[in-house]
């Protein structure tokens, strides 16, 4: 039984990063309509500014954090003016390419600039654990569930109350009425990007701290799984994302726990599979509504 | 003979009562109108005809076929093709291919003598491809046949998806407002095209049509919907002259 | 009128660059006075960590033995294709560098890779002297010989190692699902445990894109084992010591020799985490030998970082090479001859980095196996 | 993209001189190959290469059907691919006939698993649309990945060594582009058909298909299992080509590259799949000489094809000089001066 609820806490442990990076996936995806595949690679060169800025510049820690916000912001913006906003027209899997090629070109930097050996941080968080009952639960989980909830309210709230929030809302509503409405489209999903690539940058920071390396394929890694979990959550659900990504670091975190023998070796195979049987039983996700054309 | 009837149809969306107790017969060629102001549940009554709903009471024969909760496929199938209120063209095909498409289910040659080419193939295309060129012919559209069926103009696009329709050799043809959008002279044009389709094709004509002229000037019979509910229903001059049908109309 | 995509434009444009290398290739006029040896590795991708250090390494070797006038007077040259450790990939990156005249090939890097060539090699029937690809299959051919150790050797050294001379009967494993190396290390571990009786309390596993790795050490830290043996390489491991503190699992480390360097992973306190891990390898970086010490130096200088033992096989690979055609009597660039090669590979000796080897009849080399132990944060042989 | 569905406007009937102009580019393009390759005048990697670009043409058109034509992104090719290429080499290695039995034999036995995998895949997945399909597409892909590791026979993680390989490299470019004219025959003869038609019309506009009596599901699974039967096809001729195969060919990456193929080419272009596959096959291996930048300039190569594709600029550049309209252009001349004349 210790087992089974330490397992289970380590798949919350795993899914609340899942969640994460889910979240931007999800917000940027609800707004904008597409999946920025390269929103991992974003996090990516986030953690290495913040590695840089620890190991080798020696700044304050919030400091630290601060300008690996900034970066990963300015970076999604950058990234946004230059590849994706000519590709406005364009259907949603030329988009989805054109992201994928972002995510090579920035995989690519990162492996000029940096080196393709991992570099691992020195411990900048440290937070310890709390027990319960002989079961350990670190507390940087708790810290990332924590800002992951802020997270959700401040967005929930910028989206109803504030009028870029009302604007944002609009264009993922229907970007041709709005546009009517007098809302700068091309402005309000820069803002977008920026606020997602932000939480990219706060993503970053939480990866980091959990488990304090980084390489030029951390993003693509677990990019993949994030949008496994946005997508299981409903894709363009904010609660949606967070459920999606705990619910698939459970699946994972028990395969891995619970298969016998030689089945072990294809722990991440059954892991998969739990996610086909749910997505087959319930189509649009978790919390995705089906929208219902009309004839 | 009847070729139609429904009785007491209805379906509810949560608890709107979309359409509620819905009768209606329509006898083999007849040219039939269905009117109603504006979310009066038409266009609701023809997915429920066509299968896109299912409806939750009521029973809809056709022939004296039960065809109650079918499937759109087995629907059309048994005889029902119909056009929509906000054109459903396959707009990255040609319009030939459109028409194409229609004839699907008429000839049945399976995918493995596609594949090889076999004899029954190539004459079935060449079937299609003539009985297409026809419809085309019809509507005078031969000459678009090769051009996007995205790029014809308003006018010939619902044209279009009447032949396409068509194709389908149907016993009952549903329009959705075809004259929608356009201006007199074509919907004078429009007019002459649904009696000679009528005829040539010998088909039964259900429509719904906002365009008063219209409905007077081709429909024998027309039924009015209100908030989901029959309000009348006979002969058509005779209903539009009908007190409730005006007010409902007009408002209070 | 059909429409043209920008492909086609595109192609239209490329055109004119794939004419040029679609005709057999002329050798560059400075190489026909050299030795080609073609390397072959990941150079981009997720495993690029282990072909960038051979590369590396063998570049060094290359140019000490160039420097100090080339095998017999006469120089080598090495070229070094990327295959993204994909086989396929890897085949074009043979077939690239027979088109710049390769006569020896060092590599590939990677097992994957290198099966995948035995076929060309067989054919071509070049000497072909794989720096690090440990799977036994990657041997095959009778003109290729390996500098590393095969994975069931590894596994069954351990498995003797822990059971005979420490006395622990209960393991707890934890490997990589896709990585050959870590599933045939473990597998023979495996089988010679069971042999010599021991029992498995607990194994466990993880993928390519595990991140996390708190349900595996969940496990471990639940099971009564005595030990955990890690057949994987040292970035992994290292994150798997740091998880294994969160859990308070304070079992004996063993693995093989892929968690060299996993120090430079490990700074300040949490190199404590690995005090006391024992492994087989043949190369330790800081050992006092002098040899070893001259060549970290000048691989710290050209690339600011610690050498690796990848680097060290990549190293050794270029001076057994040398070595052959020394002892072949090589005078002529242009005229190996494969056989007195191969031959000359079965009779030297060479006193590498990764060990004092020499080869059998089957390719693989006979070198002593170290077991090094860390002790006070620093990798000390036994 | 209504750019890149191309329409061709004669599709139905083919007239006699446009069958024989393609013809001719099948029998040319096969008789250049091999006259370069039979008289030694083809580099190495060229040769390698060309068997390379045919495994991947199949690949791409394949999947070109299921997302160009039928319209739904699948992320999951490389599972089919993977199922071909186990199935159709273990029959190969653990067989004992004649080579040539075994490698016709393991086409088959190729062809008919991942056809199976794809039947059983797709008709438990009619329900889900976009991108629900593509994550469903995707975890199916590394489920297959993932499954070869425990099963017997596979060769685990190490993977499936000593598959026969082709007797030659002309051999095996002759099998390999065989099987690509092969595939082309059978898709746009499947894409000119009924059949065809009804798939287009699916993608066009669901509703508007199931009301003309055309079976959604039916159509859905069609296309999956010939998909993926060409891909498990692809699967045998890459497996004897590489002659051993493991589960990281596999991985969800390659998915992808096939899917940068088809969108580069244009969906619903098979011309144009065929030349993105050469062309993806390609150039990576035209940028050695760049080293450690070569990947980096890939993935600005790509990012760049994509936005010139989708660029107004584009469409007018090619109206004015693409090389049928110059030729047009030219014949027109002609014409006029043979009248004046």
């Amino acid at each position: 039984m210790q087992v089974f609820i330490s397992t289970l806490i380590d798949g919350l442990n795993q899914g609340s990063v899942y969640a994460l990076i889910a979240l931007g996936y999800s917000m940027v995806y609800g707004i904008a309509k597409m999946l920025n595949f390269a929103h991992g690679d974003v996090i990516m060169v986030g953690a290495y500014a913040l590695f840089v800025s620890i190991t080798q510049l020696e700044l304050p820690i919030p400091v630290t954090f601060l300008l690996c916000v900034i970066i990963s912001a300015t970076l999604g913006f950058v990234v946004e003016k230059l590849a994706y906003k000519p590709l406005r027209k364009a259907t949603p899997i030329a988009v989805l390419i054109t992201a994928i090629g972002v995510s090579y070109l920035l995989q690519n930097i990162a492996l000029l600039v940096f080196g393709s050996r991992r570099k691992m941080f020195t411990p900048f968080l440290k937070l310890g654990s709390l027990k319960v009952g002989g079961i350990s639960i670190p507390m940087i989980s708790f810290v990332i569930i924590g800002t992951m909830l802020v997270i959700m309210i401040g967005l929930q709230l910028f989206i109803k109350k504030t009028k870029t929030g009302i604007a944002m809302l609009a264009v993922s509503e229907d970007k041709a009425a709005a546009q009517l409405m007098g809302i700068n489209i091309n402005r309000t999903i820069s803002i977008t990007f920026i606020i997602g690539s932000a939480l990219a940058g706060i993503a970053a920071i939480l990866y980091s701290a959990k488990y304090m390396t980084v390489d030029p394929y951390t993003g693509s890694l677990f990019g993949i799984k994030a949008f496994a979990a946005a997508v299981f959550g409903g894709i363009g659900s904010i609660p949606g994302a967070m459920i999606g990504g705990i619910l698939i670091g459970v699946f994972e975190a028990m395969t891995t726990g619970y298969l016998p023998g030689n089945l072990t070796q294809a722990s991440d195979g059954f892991a998969f599979a739990i996610l086909i049987i749910m997505l087959i039983l319930k189509p649009t996700g978790i919390f995705g509504t089906k929208r219902i054309e009309k004839v | 003979m009847n070729l139609l009837e429904i009785k007491n149809l209805g379906i509810s969306f949560g608890g709107l009562r979309a359409v509620d107790d819905f009768n209606l017969t329509i006898r083999e060629g007849q040219l039939y109108g269905l009117i109603g102001p504006n979310g009066a549940g038409k266009t609701t009554v023809f997915n429920l005809l066509t299968g896109v709903y299912r409806p939750t009471t009521g029973k809809i024969f056709l022939k004296g076929q039960n065809i109650t909760g079918k499937s759109s496929i087995e629907i059309n199938k048994a005889g029902i093709a119909r056009t929509f209120q906000n054109i459903r063209l396959f707009k990255n095909m040609t319009v030939l291919e459109n028409v194409k498409v229609g004839l699907h289910n008429r000839e049945n040659y399976g995918v493995i003598s596609s594949l090889l080419k076999l004899p029954g193939y190539r004459a079935a295309e060449r079937r299609i491809e003539e009985r297409a060129m026809e419809l085309l012919q019809v509507f005078s559209l031969e000459e678009d046949a090769h051009h996007l069926a995205s790029n014809l103009p308003y006018g010939k696009q619902r044209k279009l998806e009447i032949a396409r329709a068509l194709a389908s050799a149907p016993t009952l043809l549903l329009l959705d407002e075809p004259a929608a959008g356009m201006n007199p002279q074509e919907t004078a044009e429009l007019m002459e095209m649904i009696r000679f389709v009528q005829k040539k094709f010998d088909v039964t004509i259900l429509l719904i049509e906002h365009d008063m002229k219209l409905v007077l000037g081709i429909c024998e019979e027309i039924t009015v919907l209100n908030f989901g509910c029959l309000l009348a229903q006979g002969e058509t001059a005779s209903v539009l002259k009908d007190p409730r049908v005006i007010k409902a109309y007009l408002g209070d | 009128m059909k429409k043209i995509t920008a492909t086609k434009l595109v192609s239209l444009v490329l055109l004119a660059f794939l004419l040029l290398p679609l005709f057999a290739a002329c050798s560059n006029a400075e190489d026909k006075n050299m030795i080609i040896i073609g390397g072959i590795g990941p150079l981009t991708g997720e495993a690029s960590t282990y072909g960038v250090s051979v590369k590396q390494g063998a570049e060094i070797a290359i140019k000490e033995i160039n420097d100090a006038g080339g095998v017999n007077g006469i120089k080598l040259k090495l070229y070094f294709e990327d295959d993204q450790a994909d086989g396929s990939k890897a085949i074009s990156a043979y077939e690239t560098l027979m088109d710049k005249g390769m006569q020896i090939l060092m590599g590939a890097v990677t097992s994957g890779s290198s099966v995948a060539l035995n076929d060309y090699v067989k054919k071509d029937k070049i000497l072909q002297v794989t720096p690090s690809a440990s799977q036994i299959e990657a041997a095959e051919n009778p003109t290729t010989f390996r500098i590393c150790f095969i994975d069931p050797f590894q596994g069954q050294e351990m498995a003797k190692y822990i059971y005979n001379t420490l006395g622990y009967t209960k393991a707890a494993i934890i490997f990589n699902q896709d990585d050959s190396y870590s599933t045939g290390m473990k597998d023979a571990f495996k089988d010679q445990w069971a042999e010599l009786e021991g029992t498995i309390s607990a194994e466990v596993s993880f993928g390519k894109s595990t991140t996390d790795f708190g349900a595996q050490m969940t496990q471990i830290a639940n099971s009564d084992a005595e030990f955990l043996f890690m057949p994987i390489y040292a970035e992994k491991a290292a994150q798997i010591v740091l998880e294994a503190d969160k859990k308070e699992v304070d079992l004996p480390l063993f693995g093989g020799d892929g968690l060299d360097g996993i120090l430079t992973y490990l700074k300040g306190e949490n190199a404590k985490l690995v005090e006391g891990m024992t492994y087989l390898t043949p190369f330790i970086a800081s050992d006092e030998d002098e040899a070893v010490q001259s060549f970290v130096s000048k691989y710290e200088a050209a690339y600011k970082e610690k050498p690796d033992q990848f680097a060290a096989d990549g190293y050794d690979a270029i001076y057994v090479i040398a070595a052959a055609l020394k002892e072949a009597n090589v005078t002529q660039p242009k005229e190996l001859d494969v056989d007195a090669l191969v031959a000359a590979m079965k009779k030297i000796e060479v006193d590498g980095l990764t060990g004092k080897m020499t080869f059998d009849d089957d390719g693989e080399p006979n070198k002593p196996a170290k077991f090094a132990k860390i002790v006070d944060g620093k990798y000390v042989a036994q | 993209m209504k750019n890149d569905i191309v329409k061709s406007e004669k599709k139905s009937n083919i007239t006699g001189s446009s069958l024989l102009i393609r013809i001719l580019v099948v029998v040319g393009i096969y008789a250049l190959v091999s006259a370069l390759m039979l008289t030694g005048n083809m580099s190495r990697s060229w040769e390698s290469l060309s068997i390379r670009i045919c495994f991947n043409v199949i690949l791409a058109l394949s999947l070109n059907l299921v997302v160009g034509f039928l319209g739904e992104l699948s992320l999951g090719h490389a599972g089919f691919y993977a199922v071909g290429a186990y199935a159709g080499s273990m029959f190969a290695v653990y067989t004992d006939f004649p080579m040539f039995v075994r490698i016709i034999g393991a086409v088959l036995v190729g062809a008919l698993s991942a056809g199976i995998a794809g039947f059983l895949i797709s008709s438990s997945i009619l329900k889900l649309k976009g991108d629900y399909l593509a994550i469903v597409t995707l975890a199916f892909g590394e489920i297959i990945r993932s499954f070869v590791k425990i099963l017997p026979g596979t060769g685990g993680t190490a993977g499936l060594s000593g598959i026969p390989a082709f007797p030659s490299r002309y051999v095996g470019f002759t099998f390999a582009y065989a099987f690509v004219i092969l595939t082309l025959i059978i898709l746009k003869c499947f894409i000119n058909s009924r059949h065809g038609r009804a798939v287009t019309a699916i993608r066009d506009n669901v509703i508007s298909a199931e009301m003309l009596g055309i079976n959604i599901n039916r159509y859905k699974v069609t296309v999956f299992v010939i998909a993926s039967v060409l891909a498990g096809v692809a699967g045998v001729i890459f497996s004897f080509f590489k002659t051993m195969i493991e589960p990281n060919d596999f991985s969800y990456n390659l998915s992808i590259e096939i899917l940068v193929m088809v969108v580069i080419g244009g969906m619903g272009n098979l011309t144009g799949s065929i030349i993105a596959a050469g062309v993806i096959v390609v150039v990576p291996e035209l940028l050695r000489a760049l080293e450690d930048y070569r990947m980096l300039m890939y993935a600005i190569v790509l990012i760049a094809v994509m936005l010139i594709n989708e660029s107004p600029k584009k469409a007018q550049f090619i109206e004015r000089y693409s090389p049928k309209v110059l030729l047009k252009k030219l014949l027109r001349k002609g014409e006029k001066k043979s009248e004046s004349a």
